[in-house]
C-alpha cells in the first residue's frame, strides 16, 4: 500500500474511525480514550501534512473512491462516475489550518473540559468536526461537499449546545442549527438544480459543462446564500456571536476554522465551478458583503460587555477581510491579474493569520472564564496580577488581530488594503477604519479584564491550556516575522490554485 | 402536457416551508418549516431522476427490456433523508432543553442572546 | 426587522425559485444521463448487485454513505450530549 | 524576506530595527526626565475626576463613553437588528438570497 | 399502557425486528437496504417505548449506543478492506467467497450471495441505524423523567 497515494482519504477516514471508537474506549477507561485520541489526532495531523507535502511538491492529488486505482477517475466514455477527492494547494492549505487548530484545541481541552460534564462526547464531536472539515476541504464532488457540510453543521451545533445547564447554550445551538440547516438545504437545492441540468455531480466535470443558463445562475445564488451564511458574513452572521460566545473554548476555534472551510467551499464554487462563466457583479456582491461585515461586526464589538461575545464579533469582522480580499481578486483579476492575485493572496493568508490569532484570543477568554468564573467586563478586572501568561497571550492575540506590526495580522491586512485601494480607495479606508475600531475594542477588553486593581483571586490556569495558547502565540510571532516565507511557499500556490490553477484542476480530474 | 410542473410544485413546497420559517414564532413550528423545506428539496431531487415510462432501477424480477429511471437521485435522496432525520433529532433535543429552562416555546421569549 | 422587507425579499426568492423550476428541462426527459445509464448498465457487473440504487449507495457513492452514517452518529452523540444527566 | 504587496513592500525585520531605534530614543528621553517619583505614596493611586478612591477600577464598560455615545443612533439601530429572533435570522438569509437572485438574474 | 397494548407489543416486536432484518438482508436485491431496515427495526424500540414507558428501557440505552458504535466501526473497516486498491473498493464482488458470486446480467430472480461488501455494509449500517435511532428515542423518553435525566 502506497501511503502517499492514499493519504487524502486516510486523512478523512482515520479521524472518522477514531471518533466512532472513542465512546467505546471511554466506556472501558478514560485514560485509554485519551491515548486513543492522541493516536488518532497525531495520525490525522501527520496525514494532513503528508497530503500537503505531496500537493506542494508533486501537484494536485486525485483519489477515486472505489476505483480500480486511485487515478481511475473516468468511466469508459470519459465522464466521472465515482466520488473523486481532488486536493489542490488551497485544499491542502485549509487542511493544514484545521490540523493546527484541532491539535491545539485537543491539547487545550485536556484540562479545560470537565469529566463529569460530558468530556467524552465533546471530544468525539470535536473529532467529527475535524473529520468533516477535512472532508469538505478535500472533496471534489458537489454532493459529497454537502454531506460533509452537514457533518460539520451537526457536530458544531452539538458542541455549541455543550452548556446545557444554562439556558443560553441550547438557545444559541438551536438558532445556529436552524441557520445551518436552512443554508444546507439551499446548497442541496442548488446541487439538485445542477444535477437535473447536467446529470453529474463531479465538480470538475460540472465546471466543464456549465453554460451559465438561468438555472445555473439560480443555483449559483443558492450556493452563495448557503455558503455565505455558514461563513458568517453580515447580515447572515447573527448565529456566529451566539455560537462563539456559548461554545466551550476549544470548540470555538474549530468553529472559526469551520467558517473558513465554508469560505473555501464558496471560493471553490465561485472560481472553479463558475470560473468559466464568471460574472463581475458577483465579485462586487462579495466585496460589498465583506466591507459590511468588517464595519458592522467591529462596531457591534465596541458595545459588547460580555468578553466572549466581544471577541466573537471580532472574529466575525475578520471574515470580512477574507471576503474583501478574495472579492477584490474576483472583481479585478480578469482585468489586472497582478493586483487580483495579491488580493487573493491577502485574503487566503488572512485565513491562516485569523485562525491563529483569534484562536489564541478565544483560548485566552476560555482561560479567563475558567479562572475568574465569569466573563462580564463589568465584573472583571485586575486579572493581570495573577494570570501573567494568559494576559500576555490575550494582549498578543488582540494586537495581532488589530493588525499591529510586526505581528501576523499586519502583513495580510496590508496586502488587502493595498489591493482594494486599486478597486476603490473608499474600500481601503473602510477596512483600515474597521481595524482601528478593532484595536479600540481590544484595548477596552484588555483594560477591563486584565488591568486595574485586583478584584478577586482567580484560580490558576492549568499548564496544558497555557501550552496550547503558547503554541498559537509562537505562531502569531512566527507568521508575523516571516510573512514572506509563508506567502511564497504556502499562500502563493494556494492563491494560484484559484485562478490560474483552474485548468490544472480540471485536467487533473478529467485527464484532458 | 405536464412539462415541468412537478419541479414547480416542489419549489412551491420549499416556499411554503420558508414561509413558516419566516412568520411562525413557535420553535416547534420553525422545525416543522425546516422539515417542509427539506421535503420539498428531497422531492425535487428525486423528481430530477424520473424518466418517462421508466421502472424502478432494480433488476430482481424486472420486466425484460424496460427503461429504468435514473438511480443516482434516489441514492442522493436516501442520503439527504437520513441527514434530515439527524438534524431534526438534534434540533428537537435543543427545543426540549430550551423548554425545560424557559417553560415556553415562543420564539419571541427565547431571545436571551441579542444585541 | 421590517415585515415588508422580508415580504419583498420572499416574493423575489419565490419568483426566482419558481422560475428555476419552470426553466428546468421537461420532467421525465433528462438531457444528460451518461452517468446514470452507466450505473444501470454496469452495476450488476461491477458491484454484483441487482439493486442499482444499493449499488450506488454502498459502492459507487459509498463515501457519501459513510458521511451520512457519520451524520447520524454525530446527531446521536449530539443528542446524548444535550440530553445528558448532569452530576451537580 | 521582503513581501511585495502590489504597491509597496513589507519587511518585519526592517520594521523591528526601526522600532528598536525609536525605543532607544524614547528611553534616552525618558532617562533625562524628573527623578522625584516615589513608590508607596499617593502617586500610585488611580485618580478619577479629582476624587481619590481606594481600589477603583476603570472597567471596560467605562472606556469610550463619549465615542459610543456619539455613535449611539447607529449602534442602537445595529443592536435592534440583532434581535435574537430566529425568524429574523432566516429573514436575513432570504434578503441576501433575494439580492443574489437579483444580481445573477437581472444584473448579470 | 394497558395490558392489551403490552401483550400485542410483545408479540409484534419480534415480527418487526424480523421484518427489519429481512429488509436489510435483501437490501442488494429488492427495494430496501441498511437504512430502511434499520429504521424498521428501530420502530420496534419505539413500540416498546410507547408500551412499557421509558424508565423500563433505561438499561437498553447503553447497549444501543454500543451497537451504533460497533456498526459505524464495522462500516469503516469494511470500507478499509479495499484500501489495497482504493478505499471503498468492492473487494468481495465476484471473488467467489461469501457474497462473492457474480450477479447474472439483466433481469433475474435475485441471488442472496451476490454483492460483495454491499450486503455486509447493509448489515453494518442496519445495526448502526437501529442503535442510533433507538438510542435517540430512549434518550428523549428518559429526558425529564423522575429517575433520570
Amino acid at each position: 500500500m502506497n501511503l502517499a497515494a492514499h493519504a487524502p482519504i486516510l486523512a478523512v477516514a482515520v479521524p472518522l474511525l477514531g471518533a466512532f471508537a472513542l465512546p467505546l474506549w471511554a466506556k472501558l477507561r478514560p485514560s485509554l480514550r485519551d491515548l486513543w485520541l492522541v493516536l488518532v489526532a497525531g495520525a490525522t495531523a501527520a496525514l494532513t501534512v503528508l497530503v500537503a507535502v505531496q500537493v506542494y511538491t508533486v501537484g494536485i492529488q486525485v483519489y477515486t473512491l472505489g476505483g480500480a486505482w486511485p487515478l481511475d477517475t473516468l468511466a469508459p466514455g470519459g465522464f466521472p462516475i465515482r466520488i473523486v477527492l481532488a486536493v489542490d494547494a488551497l485544499s491542502a492549505f485549509m487542511g493544514l489550518i484545521t490540523a493546527l487548530v484541532a491539535v491545539v484545541g485537543f491539547a487545550y481541552a485536556w484540562r479545560y473540559l470537565v469529566e463529569d460534564e460530558g468530556k467524552t462526547l465533546a471530544l468525539t464531536l470535536g473529532t467529527l468536526l475535524w473529520a468533516g472539515m477535512l472532508g469538505m476541504a478535500f472533496t471534489g464532488d458537489l454532493f459529497n461537499l454537502f454531506v460533509f457540510f452537514e457533518v460539520t453543521s451537526i457536530a458544531a451545533c452539538g458542541l455549541v449546545g455543550y452548556r446545557t445547564w444554562a439556558s443560553r447554550g441550547p438557545e444559541a445551538a438551536f438558532k445556529t442549527m436552524v441557520m445551518y440547516t436552512v443554508g444546507g438545504l439551499f446548497v442541496l437545492l442548488a446541487i439538485a438544480l445542477l444535477y437535473g441540468e447536467y446529470g453529474a455531480l463531479n465538480l470538475a466535470y460540472l465546471a466543464r459543462q456549465i453554460t451559465g443558463s438561468v438555472v445555473d445562475r439560480i443555483a449559483l445564488a443558492l450556493l452563495l446564500g448557503g455558503l455565505l451564511m455558514k461563513a458568517g458574513a453580515v447580515p447572515l452572521h447573527m448565529w456566529a456571536p451566539d455560537a462563539y460566545g456559548e461554545a466551550p473554548a476549544q470548540a470555538v476555534i474549530l468553529l472559526v476554522a469551520n467558517t473558513q472551510i465554508s469560505l473555501y467551499a464558496l471560493f471553490r464554487v465561485l472560481f472553479t465551478l463558475y470560473g468559466g462563466v464568471a460574472d463581475p457583479a458577483i465579485g462586487w456582491l462579495v466585496v460589498a458583503l465583506g466591507t459590511l461585515t468588517l464595519l458592522v461586526a467591529a462596531l457591534m464589538a465596541v458595545v459588547q460587555m460580555d468578553l466572549g461575545r466581544l471577541v466573537a464579533f471580532g472574529a466575525v469582522s475578520q471574515i470580512g477581510y477574507m471576503l474583501l480580499g478574495v472579492g477584490v481578486g474576483l472583481t479585478a483579476i480578469a482585468a489586472r491579474p497582478a493586483y487580483g492575485l495579491v488580493a487573493i493572496q491577502g485574503g487566503i493568508f488572512h485565513m491562516l493569520n485569523d485562525a491563529v490569532a483569534i484562536g489564541l484570543l478565544f483560548l485566552a477568554v476560555g482561560a479567563v472564564e475558567k479562572a475568574a468564573g465569569n466573563r462580564n467586563l463589568a465584573n472583571l478586572g485586575g486579572l493581570g496580577h495573577d494570570l501573567t501568561w494568559t494576559t500576555g497571550f490575550f494582549l498578543l492575540g488582540s494586537l495581532a488581530l488589530a493588525g499591529i506590526p510586526p505581528l501576523n495580522g499586519f502583513a495580510s491586512k496590508l496586502m488587502i488594503y493595498q489591493s482594494s485601494f486599486l478597486l476603490s480607495p473608499i474600500l481601503s479606508a473602510l477596512a483600515i477604519l474597521a481595524s482601528i475600531l478593532l484595536l479600540a475594542v481590544f484595548v477596552k477588553a484588555f483594560q477591563g479584564a486584565f488591568l486595574g486593581p485586583k478584584l478577586s483571586q482567580p484560580k490558576p490556569v492549568p499548564v496544558p491550556m497555557l501550552v496550547a495558547m503558547g503554541v498559537l502565540a509562537l505562531g502569531v510571532l512566527a507568521l508575523g516575522l516571516f510573512p514572506e516565507l509563508v506567502v511564497r511557499h504556502l499562500v502563493a500556490p494556494a492563491a494560484d490554485a484559484l485562478w490560474t490553477g483552474r485548468d490544472l484542476y480540471l485536467r487533473a480530474v478529467l485527464g484532458r | 402536457m405536464i412539462g415541468n410542473t412537478p419541479f414547480v410544485v416542489c419549489m412551491v413546497l420549499v416556499l411554503l416551508g420558508l414561509w413558516a420559517l419566516l412568520f411562525r414564532r413557535n420553535l416547534i413550528k420553525v422545525v416543522i418549516g425546516i422539515k417542509i423545506v427539506e421535503n420539498g428539496v428531497n422531492l425535487y431531487l428525486v423528481a430530477t431522476g424520473y424518466v418517462r415510462g421508466g421502472i424502478v432501477p432494480i433488476y430482481t424480477y424486472a420486466p425484460p427490456d424496460a427503461a429504468m429511471v435514473l438511480p443516482t437521485p434516489q441514492a442522493l435522496t436516501l442520503t439527504s433523508i437520513v441527514i434530515g432525520l439527524a438534524t431534526t433529532a438534534l434540533m428537537l433535543a435543543f427545543v426540549v432543553v430550551i423548554h425545560r429552562h424557559k417553560k415556553t416555546l415562543d420564539g419571541r421569549k427565547v431571545t436571551e442572546l441579542s444585541g | 426587522m421590517r415585515r415588508w422587507t422580508v415580504l419583498a425579499a420572499f416574493v423575489i426568492v419565490a419568483g426566482s425559485l419558481l422560475l428555476g423550476g419552470a426553466r428546468m428541462r421537461p420532467f421525465g426527459a433528462p438531457r444528460h444521463d451518461l452517468m446514470d445509464r452507466y450505473f444501470n448498465a454496469w452495476s450488476q457487473t461491477e458491484a454484483a448487485t441487482s439493486n442499482v440504487v444499493t449499488a450506488i449507495v454502498f459502492d459507487y457513492r459509498g463515501y457519501d454513505t459513510l458521511g451520512e452514517a457519520t451524520v447520524l452518529f454525530t446527531a446521536v452523540i449530539g443528542v446524548a450530549l444535550v440530553l445528558r444527566r448532569l452530576k451537580r | 524576506m521582503t513581501l511585495l504587496t502590489g504597491h509597496g513592500f513589507w519587511n518585519p525585520l526592517l520594521w523591528l530595527a526601526a522600532a528598536a531605534g525609536v525605543t532607544l530614543l524614547a528611553l534616552v528621553v525618558w532617562s533625562r526626565g524628573r527623578r522625584d517619583y516615589t513608590r508607596g505614596t499617593d502617586r500610585e493611586l488611580p485618580f478619577l475626576s479629582g476624587e481619590k478612591m481606594e481600589g477603583a477600577h476603570v472597567g471596560g464598560g467605562h472606556l469610550y463613553w463619549g465615542f459610543v455615545e456619539g455613535l449611539r443612533p447607529y449602534v442602537e439601530r445595529l443592536r435592534a437588528l440583532h434581535s435574537g429572533l430566529v425568524n429574523d435570522y432566516v429573514g436575513w438569509l432570504v434578503v441576501i438570497l433575494a439580492v443574489a437572485f437579483l444580481i445573477v438574474l437581472v444584473g448579470g | 399502557m394497558s395490558v392489551v397494548v403490552r401483550t400485542i407489543a410483545r408479540i409484534l416486536v419480534p415480527v418487526i425486528l424480523a421484518f427489519g432484518g429481512y429488509v436489510i438482508l435483501h437490501g442488494h436485491l429488492t427495494p430496501g437496504g441498511g437504512f430502511q431496515g434499520g429504521a424498521v427495526a428501530a420502530s420496534a424500540v419505539a413500540l416498546l417505548l410507547v408500551a412499557f414507558g421509558a424508565p423500563s428501557l433505561k438499561k437498553l440505552k447503553s447497549p444501543l449506543s454500543v451497537l451504533e458504535d460497533l456498526g459505524g466501526i464495522a462500516f469503516v473497516v469494511l470500507a478499509f478492506l479495499g484500501i489495497g486498491t482504493t478505499f471503498f473498493f468492492n473487494l468481495l464482488a465476484g471473488s467467489g467467497g461469501l457474497f462473492g458470486a457474480a450477479s447474472p446480467i439483466g433481469p433475474n430472480a435475485g441471488f442472496l450471495s451476490t454483492g460483495g461488501t454491499v450486503p455486509l455494509m447493509n448489515w453494518a449500517v442496519g445495526f448502526k441505524v437501529l442503535g442510533g435511532l433507538g438510542a435517540v428515542m430512549v434518550l428523549f423518553g428518559l429526558f425529564g423523567g423522575d429517575d433520570d435525566r
